[in-house]
């Protein structure tokens, strides 16, 4: 996808922008047990295509959402955004330059872009107890000029996660606390470089459900207080319409959608979103869901040629194997990898899922319930 | 079966590595060796080709190069030719190893195959019974797993042998040298082998015990074996269920055990006077027979990658998850 | 639905550990399911959820002890048994005959070193022991096809499965010996949205053809709202608020099931902020005086920090319950608890008629708020932003 | 000197007690502290005990382990002369026994040392690094894990002369070469799996260098590990000087040990006679020796893995009658314990309320 990923009318300066960003694992011969792992050489053999040609922006005090289901290559993209492993192509634009491998640019980049983790029970060390793990960006980046120094920004980062008093909490270690605390130790310890960006992996998809939102709400909060752009990577595509401001659909290690977040869930102009969103949990769902497109995500490793949604597409068109699909406008600065649209604002791509033909959806930014209807026409002339 | 080509390559490497090693210690120890083999062979006088061969096989009074000798060496060793013992001289040590390798591959192959069996199954049945009285098993166990293998034997031999008279404390028959297969011959050599057998069994049961037990109780706390229960299977079934599966680490674990299984019953042969590897390398070692040495070195480092080799097979076998081709 | 009941399970108290040291995972805990039912019990991580059915079954490993109760299974045919009275033998008779287990990980729950065939024919083997080898490998082959998996399948092992396969597999597993009653502990949780939709639409149909009832174990409340009849809800081992499906979504009596239910970010609607619930789940060996909830409850009172709240008949029909002091009696309860319920009588219209009004989750509420007296002073006090809740 | 097979303790390091109790699982001690388990108590006492043996064994030993003392052709039976009696050449057993413990654990102590460096220096290179240098290094471990040591260390130790093998630490050094590869693939395993952790990704995150993760983030992760590895490479030794000493390749005199001492007796056919002083004591403490060690290394797994701890249950219970039910339980039977008096004596909340529980009748 070339196309710029967001023409949002939205004017905060893109502080992290991802161009064709793409990740290739190589596939070892890995056998459980007994066996171990063979050494491949570099370009031979096959690999598994984790992210391929994403390009997205991270714009100042805006929250962007990345929805996937597992495999999709959303945690390795958080992961290539983070600098923890280098992207087989595509650039990594930091203010509009290009990210450097020296130590001393690795240290600027770290001070910029920080990440939460998904586990908050794996992402503190066991035996290092709060003050240790907070000390340490400081340290690093040599941002404390004594102890004393040290101890008060301290506080003052564990204050603005909301632990207080933090005296309270600094000699404690990661299993004295819950789940939500631990979080917000992990939250603090990426806000202590003061960064510009954080990426957030999965950040409440461990707690317990009752403590999801005070954890979405901070980072909000910061989003709002700190003008943080965040990058936020979940499965839960309802989350994502809460906190995000825009939503990225993944699929198969590639960006099928993208758009404002209320946009894209109450219109949404693809069918695997379409297919994500019938099948979410909804307690206020009243008709029974049709899944238009079950089955499993293709395999990494040799992906179909063209639209990589196609073999599980209800519309599958022969185009759909022939070309990979470019992201076509569907409206608001919402657009979509999909030849449906291709044909202009008639697409019949909200059609197909709602009982009664509605208006299309990219021409309309009236809210349209997802699934209002138990089948879907016959789409034959349609194509 | 590409686990198994890999493990061929493995222990291909590692034999070769072996054949190395023995051919550069004795290069890279300091002084002559010829000459400290020489003056320990007192009394006799060996011929000019004894001093020749021993010369070539350490590597001295040779202009041959380095890497010659060490294919020399190679050839040697390919085509069975480990060199000529001074301890029995003129034997070459490889009819001396053929001589001994039966009766080692018999008692420790049986009592291996019988303490892995056993031990297994006692683990397996005090991992289910946690916390019953088998638990006071294990301080019992580890004293046995800690025992040298030639003090248990020490005890066997005058607890069984001499007080209770029970068995033969040494030697591997009483028939005749050169044996007939009859079955007078068999049946005196099996009931000279219970002993020390039985010795090793013990002594190394307790291995097998400690490493299937551990990895039991963390087996039964799968959900499948749970799942085994809850779907109403007998018990054994059940136990059956979570046994199959601990027994896994137990068969990739065996590389780990078997060396100390052989290094244990080569002393425990000792004790015996049992005409294995074991009393053969004693033997070696109080008649500084060091080319006698070396070859028991590159005989045994084959038979425990043999045994690995079957061990993998048997792994294999047991594991589905090993089979599918990645 | 019918009235008919099934399991029984009556003031369960179940421990982990004994003595001095023993933590009381559920304490007194009443369930009944019925035939046929579809029995939605909820709640967060330590709540005691999976405990109490595990427990109620004698499946629940050590340190687990059962400390109180009774649990009583009413077999379709035969007489009733007590299943905390039983022996092994016993239980081995009525263990997946009469109540099989689903469990989460279906790659944990499947033997990784046996085919499909034998882990989905073993159970008649031992239980039916006149089939012979073809009868249960014809029952095998049907089971798998009941569940959309090709019988070619049968000698496969579990890691040649994808995750919903292996998923499917457990759920054929836990039909094959027709059970009356299959527990359920988060069945999707760990499958992908779309994978975890087909198994439950499938769940549904196969419930339809076959009539078991379902003990379905998860923390998300609102996908048990689409699937149950009706729900149960447990906080720090106790179960809180027992309803039918609908009316629990559309008029939660307890202020924990409100809490959790306004945890969800809705699917549609404009985006309002969202509180959740501050505080975090308490500690089980540290557990507050009185109702276990109270220091997280915005609603709570003076009575709440000191006695505990029986679980209770709240309003008219025999079939809600909730342990709260707010419902009993001791003064109004406040707006978002006393919500009109939906009309029982007829569900599907109800819930179609009330979809636009919406649940109390923040979004536009319906009618009659009856005015707050008495306790919204002290509700007021409570009303704390998030970040105050992980003040633990 | 054999080991317990399949636990290395990578299998169950992730998994803690309670998985189903989520309420205590997050307050579960992980600090580093050994739990007081009987077996580390009974363990750590026995090995204190050998250590003062050891030490002060020299110097109250009553004759000289070399003393030729009474004329008599046969080792005499334990006297009050010679507590332990005699050698067939009338040394006192009980002193040489005194003397022998020293070398034996000094040697085991260096060897322990040696090749505990050797495999946290290879095992958590290989771990860290991964690649290539993971299959490279991975494979010398292996190839030294597979390779029998006796043979080839009786080969070493004959090049080596009898002034080399008579050198503790140089027999320290090479018993040492061939017994870190176990705790090299241990520790290998353990690093490959906590490189992946995500407190270890969140240290490069914030831009830790390299050594600073692995110095204060694996390997402090790795004490139990490294600890049980030392221990394991300590018995190691223990058995394999002994099996040298047994084997003739100890010089006696001076060097006394355990060992030795039983190669003696086993000369001069001790088992076969009936002379039980002269090879019982010497065996028994090295079999002690390893049990302590043995004991030490249970504590640690059980420490990594608290799944393996003997009983489910606490055994500090009211009534024998519970006693004996929990003593008694069995797999998938979880025990039923109702107080007779009252079913309501665990729990706060009164029954009343909760009669009416069953929803439409």
């Amino acid at each position: 996808m070339t196309t710029p990923t967001l023409d949002a009318p939205d004017m905060t300066a893109t502080l992290l922008e991802a161009r064709g960003l793409t990740k290739h694992f190589p596939v070892h011969g890995a056998v459980r047990g007994a066996g171990r792992r063979v050494a491949r050489r570099r370009g031979s053999g096959p690999v598994v295509h984790a992210v391929d040609d994403v390009s997205l922006a991270l714009r100042a005090a805006r929250v962007t959402a990345v929805v996937g289901e597992s495999g999709s290559g959303k945690s390795t993209l958080a992961r290539l955004l983070a600098g923890l492993i280098t992207p087989t192509a595509g650039e990594l634009l930091l203010d509009g330059r290009a990210m450097a491998r020296s130590r001393r640019r690795r240290l600027d980049y770290a001070k910029t872009v920080q990440m939460v983790l998904q586990d908050p029970f794996a992402s503190l060390n066991p035996i290092h107890d709060v003050h240790y793990h907070l000390s340490r960006p400081f340290k690093v980046h040599g941002l404390a000029r004594s102890g004393a120094d040290l101890d008060g920004k301290i506080a003052a980062v564990l204050e603005r996660v909301a632990l207080t008093p933090a005296d309270a909490y600094l000699h404690k270690y990661p299993h004295e606390l819950s789940g939500g605390q631990r979080q917000r130790v992990a939250i603090a310890r990426a806000l202590a470089v003061q960064p510009r960006v954080l990426l957030a992996d999965e950040p409440v998809s461990m707690l317990d459900v009752s403590i999801r939102l005070g954890v979405l709400n901070l980072l909000a909060d910061l989003r709002d207080s700190e003008q943080l752009a965040i990058l936020y990577i979940t499965h839960d595509i309802a989350s994502a319409r809460y906190l995000a401001d825009t939503i990225i659909v993944m699929y198969a290690g590639q960006e099928v959608e993208s758009g404002p977040a209320v946009h894209v869930t109450d219109t949404p102009a693809h069918p695997y979103t379409q297919l994500l969103l019938s099948a979410a949990p909804d307690p206020e769902r009243v008709t029974a869901v049709t899944l238009r497109g079950a089955g499993a995500p293709p395999s990494a490793v040799a992906p179909p040629s063209g639209c990589r949604f196609r073999l599980r597409c209800p519309h599958a068109m022969p185009i759909c194997a022939e070309r990979v699909p470019p992201a076509f406008p569907a409206g608001d600065g919402h657009v979509s990898a999909c030849w449906l649209l291709d044909a202009g604002p008639k697409s019949p791509a909200v059609t197909t899922r709602a009982g009664t033909p509605e208006p299309p959806a990219v021409s309309s930014c009236q809210l349209v319930r997802p699934i209002t209807g138990e089948d879907a026409p016959d789409l034959g002339e349609e194509r | 079966m590409r686990v198994i080509a890999r493990r061929l390559f493995f222990y291909a490497v590692t034999a070769a590595i072996a054949v190395t090693i023995d051919f550069f210690i004795p290069r890279l120890i300091p002084g002559n060796p010829v000459q400290a083999i020489l003056s320990k062979i007192q009394g006799q006088l060996p011929s000019k080709a004894t001093i020749h061969a021993l010369d070539l096989q350490f590597g001295v009074n040779t202009t041959a190069s380095l890497w010659s000798q060490y294919t020399h060496y190679w050839n040697n060793v390919l085509h069975g030719n480990l060199g000529v013992s001074t301890m029995s001289y003129p034997d070459s040590v490889g009819s001396l190893i053929r001589a001994a390798l039966p009766y080692t591959l018999g008692l420790v192959g049986v009592a291996t195959l019988i303490s892995f069996v056993l031990g297994t199954a006692i683990g397996a049945i005090v991992a289910w019974k946690r916390g019953s009285w088998l638990d006071n098993l294990l301080p019992v166990v580890t004293f046995f797993q800690a025992a040298p293998y030639f003090f248990l034997a020490f005890v066997a031999v005058n607890l069984f042998a001499i007080k209770l008279g029970w068995f033969p404390s040494e030697r591997a028959s009483n028939v005749a040298d050169f044996p007939a297969f009859t079955w007078t011959y068999i049946s005196d050599v099996l009931y000279h082998a219970i002993l020390p057998a039985l010795t090793i069994v013990i002594a190394s049961a307790a291995g097998w015990i400690v490493g299937m037990r551990n990895v039991m109780v963390t087996t039964m706390d799968e959900d499948y074996v749970l799942i085994a229960a809850a779907k109403g299977l007998s018990k054994r079934r059940v136990i059956w269920y979570a046994a199959r599966n601990a027994i896994l680490p137990s068969v990739s674990g065996f590389s780990l055990a078997i060396g100390f299984i052989v290094s244990g019953s080569l002393l425990t042969e000792i004790v015996f006077s049992y005409p294995g590897l074991g009393n053969l390398l004693l033997q070696a070692v109080s008649n500084n027979d060091y080319q006698l040495m070396q070859g028991l070195f590159l005989i045994i480092t084959f038979a425990v990658l043999a045994a690995n080799l079957i061990a993998d097979f048997v792994y294999v076998f047991l594991d589905p998850r090993t089979r599918q081709e990645a | 639905m019918s009235g008919d009941r099934l399991l029984e399970i009556r003031g369960l108290c179940v421990d982990y550990g004994h003595g001095p040291d023993a933590v009381h995972a559920v304490t007194d805990a009443d369930v009944v399911l019925h035939r046929g039912e579809v029995l939605g019990l909820a709640g967060e991580s330590g709540s005691g959820k999976s405990t109490l059915v595990m427990a109620a079954t004698r499946l629940l490993r050590p340190p687990g002890v059962i400390t109180g109760g009774a649990v009583r299974l009413y077999p379709a045919v035969g007489t009733e048994v007590d299943l905390l009275e039983a022996d092994y033998d016993v239980l081995r008779v009525l263990r997946w005959s009469q109540v099989s287990l689903v469990l989460q990980s279906a790659m944990n729950a499947l033997n990784p070193v046996m085919t499909i065939r034998v882990q989905l024919t073993d159970a008649l083997a031992a239980h039916q022991p006149h089939l012979s080898r073809q009868d249960r490998h014809a029952r095998a082959v049907e089971l798998l096809e009941m569940v959309g998996i090709n019988s070619d399948r049968l000698s496969s092992h579990p890691h040649e499965l994808s995750g919903g396969m292996r998923q499917r597999v457990m759920i054929a597993m836990a039909l094959a010996l027709q059970p009356q009653v299959v527990i359920m502990d988060e069945p999707t949780t760990a499958l992908d949205v779309v994978t975890q939709r087909e198994i439950l639409e499938e769940l549904k149909d196969l419930r339809d053809q076959l009539g078991f009832a379902i003990l379905f174990i998860t923390h998300d409340l609102s996908l048990l709202i689409e699937i149950a009849d009706a729900i149960a809800v447990m906080y720090a081992g106790r179960l809180v608020e027992r309803a039918p499906a609908s009316a629990l979504f559309r008029a939660p009596r307890h202020p924990y099931t409100l809490g959790l239910l306004s945890s969800f970010p809705p699917l549609h609607g404009p985006r309002t902020p969202m509180t959740g619930i501050p505080g975090s789940p308490p500690d089980l060996r540290a557990l507050p005086s009185g109702c276990v909830f109270h220091p997280r409850c915005r609603f709570a009172f003076d009575k709440c920090a000191v006695q505990a709240p029986p679980l209770a008949v709240v309003g008219a029909s025999n079939d809600r319950l909730a342990a709260c002091w707010l419902q009993l009696g001791d003064g109004p309860a406040p707006a978002e608890l006393a919500l009109r319920e939906p009309d029982l009588t007829e569900p599907t219209a109800s819930a179609n008629g009330t979809q636009t009004s919406s649940g109390p989750t923040g979004r536009p509420a319906p009618t009659e708020r009856p005015a707050p007296t008495g306790v919204p002073e002290r509700a007021a006090d409570h009303e704390e932003p998030v970040q105050q809740g992980s003040t633990a | 000197m054999a080991l317990g097979i399949g636990t290395e303790p990578t299998a169950g390091s992730g998994a803690m007690p309670g998985g189903s109790l989520p309420g205590t699982a997050r307050s579960r001690p992980r600090a580093v502290r050994l739990p007081r388990s009987p077996k580390i108590l009974a363990g750590l006492a026995m090995l204190a005990f050998f250590l003062l043996w050891s030490i002060i064994g020299p110097f109250v030993a009553p004759y000289s382990p070399n003393n030729i003392g009474l004329n008599s052709p046969v080792p005499l039976p334990p006297s009050a002369a010679h507590w332990l009696g005699t050698t067939n050449i009338q040394q006192d057993v009980f002193s040489q026994l005194l003397v022998g413990g020293g070398a034996m654990l000094l040697v085991a102590v260096v060897a322990g040392v040696i090749a505990t460096a050797l495999s946290v220096i290879v095992g958590v290179t290989a771990g860290y690094l991964g690649g290539l240098a993971d299959d490279l290094l991975s494979m010398l471990a292996n190839i030294f894990l597979v390779m029998p040591a006796l043979p080839l260390l009786v080969i070493l130790f004959g090049f080596l002369g009898k002034s080399g093998s008579n050198d503790v630490f140089l027999i320290g050094f090479i018993i040492s070469i061939t017994g870190w590869a176990w705790g090299a693939r241990v520790l290998r395993a353990q690093t490959l799996s906590l490189r992946n952790r995500d407190y270890v990704d969140s240290a490069r995150i914030i831009g830790e260098r390299a050594w600073r993760i692995i110095f204060a983030e694996i390997l402090p992760n790795l004490t139990p590990i490294v600890a049980s590895s030392f221990l394991f490479t300590v018995l190691y030794a223990v058995g394999t000087y002994s099996a040298m000493a047994f084997l003739g390749m100890v010089t006696l005199p001076p060097n006394w040990s355990w060992g030795s001492m039983l190669f003696q007796a086993a000369t001069n056919n001790a088992e076969l006679s009936g002379y039980w002083w002269w090879y019982i004591p010497p065996g028994l403490l090295i079999a002690l020796l390893g049990t302590s060690l043995v004991l030490l290394n249970f504590g640690i797994d059980e420490f990594i893995n608290p799944r393996l701890r003997a009983a489910g249950l606490s055994r500090r219970t009211g009534s024998r009658r519970q006693a004996r039910a929990l003593r008694s339980q069995q797999f998938a039977l979880t025990p039923v314990l109702i107080e007779a008096a009252g079913a309501a004596a665990t729990g706060p909340a009164p029954t009343g309320g909760s009669v009416r529980a069953g929803g439409p009748a």
